[in-house]
């Protein structure tokens, strides 16, 4: 069965969550790679948005964080500091799952400004949770489609932290959680060396060459030794998330008016 | 109904004045849109506009010119994009210059606790190592716990000149029920020097056997009946998110000219619902 | 059933220890008076105990002579007067000297929310110009606004090692619903390393439509099922406060050895209900 | 119809309470007069209790703080660190009712220890919510029976800011509320000199001498040049005052396990 680069990108990503993690979920690719992860091997998933629902068990994509449908399924709804209190800094959060403009090679986000903070040449729409995610939640991922624009040598703007310089720099700030594990691309999985926490390729996407992905990095991207080739996806995971994608699409395009 | 019940019209005009620092909340969920339409009528101006995910609303109110400065913490359109009356305000002070003071979610939501608990500025760990930290000085600080030694975030306080939210129902004495999303709508009524609430539906009494936050009446200034007033947001329980027209705002708004034109037909021309 | 629920006597053997700092709380209202007395039964002790107000639960852990020092707001038997062997404890040493640690409720509700926040304090305005501060400097400290320069005290985090609370309800998965008062319950749930819990009733399905809080059941280490496990003092939709019990009390617990007799019939010598 | 000097005391104090306030009430006295208040005058009276029970009208006394009646009757029921940071400290109490085991003539209030606080004599309660409550809320009324060794001239331990030594010193000190507005008590009412802050005494109840209530304080205590005498209490707030403690007694002597 054929299927996209998107695809590829959404159901890898999902096939890294784990049944019953605790995921604080941003909203677009991040929130379609959970929900596809709990509508196949991780039932127990706890999804949390940054709107204060939690445990969600939406049956199409919400469009916004804050989508009835997020409410109407959750176990429980609290305000928006609580969430932010107790649940993401009192360390509740197994996995922050971010998506971003901008990502460096030590995994650090931008999602402010393209060009100078007080005279930007874009401003994109800003920090929301994201910058507390990536510092308290007790792991990262992160999900971004791979071209040159956005992997850069050096974000213009750190709106999450991610390594920072790289080396134990995170660490030595006293940021409680451990960063960045890996970002999911269209063309492949990038994860940190374990010294230096520059990001290196890892795992390489069926069809996807390595030159391709090095022309989409905009740093000198360093190949993993034990390079692995990505699993390619099952019939039921295209399946499920594109019956979800359909379902979504339906519900978002006719006024509710 | 006693005096608190009044025409919108009549809230915006007494209790919003030029220069004022105004938070209109709801957190996706009751965007006060009516009464954001209203100041828009009344042509309020030189606003500080205070709120989390500035949305659909406050594009508009910046299009219009009536805004010196926006307090936000993620300013796009939820799951389609920018906000390209907001960005175009920005990036080239189109249709004028617009300053704007940022956060991040977790530190805004703390701003309005501290506003709420009436203390001068919130803590939280975050925004170690970013740059939001780095150019914003002045209303990001630090502070050192006098027990561990640890080095925290402070954030000032957030205490607008008015809070205005949208609610599901009021009972006749005025207070105020919301259920589902409540987001920042309660600490944004306490933080606030007055506060202003449209609401769905006046009802005999509010059922507090039910989930949800009461708001009591005494902490109100204002009450307007307002059916549909957070359109094309949404009310649980009264009408859902009109998600096509969130997507179709991206091509409305995409230019000045456009956008105005649909402000004429769609807010300008049009008065505010008024209880009979 | 799954793992997470077992008998309580399990839950008090294999989570509490010898030395614990311990929080049993709820404000009033769903006092876990059983879990207090599987833990007399069961003679831990070295025990730090924790709780805004300590009531007669602990008072009875104190009078056992199992507590090593109390951390509390209000140490009295509300409406009635003294705790007795608290009393005697602190002024006297009988049965055994007993360190205290002691707040206001505005600030010990302050290190709650801190603990639950994962911060290392809490701030408020308060305690200016009182002796409690001035005896207490290791654990309440000063902190000045980096924005106003204005000073606030600084409470040290509540972080305890075991947190124990009584409520209504638990569904089979270990959710947790508790409605009416709610106090410091879900703080001390945040707050806490681990989390014992016990319960009036386990159902089907949680009605989540209903007024109250839910603590997920990803939050909890174990709960047992305890009908009547708050009383004397009460569960909202269960049983009353038994006020009779809370007057009668003061008579019972005013010698050291009638309290230990009416604890050797009423306590020592039952055994825990325990999961058919 | 004959009274005693304890229902004297109580409907002073009820009288003193505007309809419509917010008040903060402590259990005992000061809740048996707000809702004798609420019962008679002032039936929009807003109660207030630290379980973070809002607007509660109980048909009969709470023997605690947190008794099922104030749950069920209220408007609505929040946390405790809502009630203290958003409610008290948040500027929204206009009157602060306390009871205490003694107080100063600056109106300073002790209900943690006599003697050392290290070595107490007598170890009381603590502090419980009212230290917070006597600096946040607008105004603060007490209310104590009058004996010599409740007022004192300087409390063995300050649990409850009232003047501090007196003057502006309250003031100076930053703290927000007025601080104590009156001292009801079973004998009179004392009110604060306006410059030095010492209460004086500015109603004496019918049939007590003046002797009688400096016999009963621990300090050399002035005497108004207005001294007022006390309006005899009414029979309506009898029979209300009556009836009201009577149903409690009722309630609370039987079990009801």
């Amino acid at each position: 069965m054929e299927y996209t680069k998107e695809e590829m990108m959404i159901i890898t990503a999902s096939r890294l969550l784990q049944n019953g993690e605790v995921c604080f979920v941003g909203i677009g690719l991040p929130s379609t790679a959970c929900n596809l992860a709990r509508l196949t091997h991780a039932p127990d998933i706890v999804l949390i948005y940054e709107s204060g629902t939690i445990d969600t068990k939406p049956h199409l994509l919400p469009l916004s964080i804050g989508d009835d449908i997020l409410a109407e399924t959750a176990s429980t709804v609290v305000s928006v500091p609580e969430i932010f209190n107790y649940w993401l800094q009192g360390g509740k959060v197994d996995v922050g799952f971010l998506g971003g403009a901008q990502i460096d090679k030590f995994g650090n986000i931008n999602s402010t400004v393209i060009g100078p903070y007080k005279k930007p040449k874009v401003r994109l729409p800003g920090a929301g949770g994201a910058p507390e995610i990536a510092s308290n939640a007790k792991n990262t991922f992160v999900i971004m489609k791979h071209n040159i624009r956005a992997f850069v040598e050096k974000v213009d703007f750190i709106t999450s932290a991610g390594y920072l310089n790289g080396g134990d720099e995170r660490r030595k700030m006293g940021i409680p959680g451990e960063g960045p594990q890996c970002i999911i691309t269209d063309m492949g999985i990038l994860r940190p060396n374990p010294e230096s926490k520059e990001f290196e390729l890892t795992s390489i996407h069926p069809g996807i060459s390595i030159q391709e992905i090095k022309d989409n990095t905009g740093w000198d991207l360093k190949i993993s030794e034990n390079l692995a080739v990505t699993e390619v996806p099952s019939l039921e995971y295209l399946h499920v998330l594109r019956d979800l994608q359909y379902r979504t699409s339906i519900a978002h395009t006719h006024s509710q008016k | 109904m006693l005096d608190k019940f009044q025409p919108l019209s009549f809230l915006i005009q007494n209790h919003i004045h030029d220069g004022d620092q105004i938070a209109m909340e709801g957190f996706t969920h009751l965007i006060p849109f009516e009464a954001g339409h209203e100041i828009i009528r009344q042509g309020k101006k030189e606003l500080t506009l205070i709120r989390m995910t500035p949305d659909l609303i406050y594009d508009q109110l910046i299009g219009m010119g009536l805004v010196k400065k926006v307090v936000f913490s993620w300013g796009g359109n939820p799951g389609v994009g920018s906000l390209h009356r907001l960005r175009e305000a920005v990036e080239k002070g189109i249709p004028t210059p617009l300053e704007i003071e940022e956060h991040s979610h977790a530190a805004m939501a703390c701003a309005y606790q501290a506003g709420a608990s009436g203390l001068p500025f919130g803590v939280l760990r975050g925004y170690t190592g970013t740059d939001l930290a780095k150019e914003n000085p002045e209303y990001i600080k630090g502070v050192t716990c006098p027990f561990t030694g640890e080095k925290l975030a402070a954030i000032k306080a957030i205490r607008p000149d008015v809070g205005i939210i949208h609610a599901q129902q009021a009972d006749k004495k005025g207070n105020i029920k919301i259920w589902g999303i409540t987001g920042v709508q309660k600490e944004v009524v306490y933080a606030s020097k007055k506060v202003l609430v449209t609401v769905e539906e006046v009802v005999d009494e509010l059922d507090t056997q039910n989930q949800g936050i009461v708001i009591p009446h005494w902490l109100v200034t204002g009450v307007a009946l307002a059916p549909n007033g957070a359109q094309p947001s949404y009310a649980m329980g009264y009408y859902k998110r009109d998600n096509s027209f969130y997507k179709q705002w991206d091509e409305i708004s995409r230019s000045q000219a456009n956008f105005e034109e649909w402000m004429n037909v769609h807010v300008l021309s049009k008065s505010v619902n008024q209880i009979p």
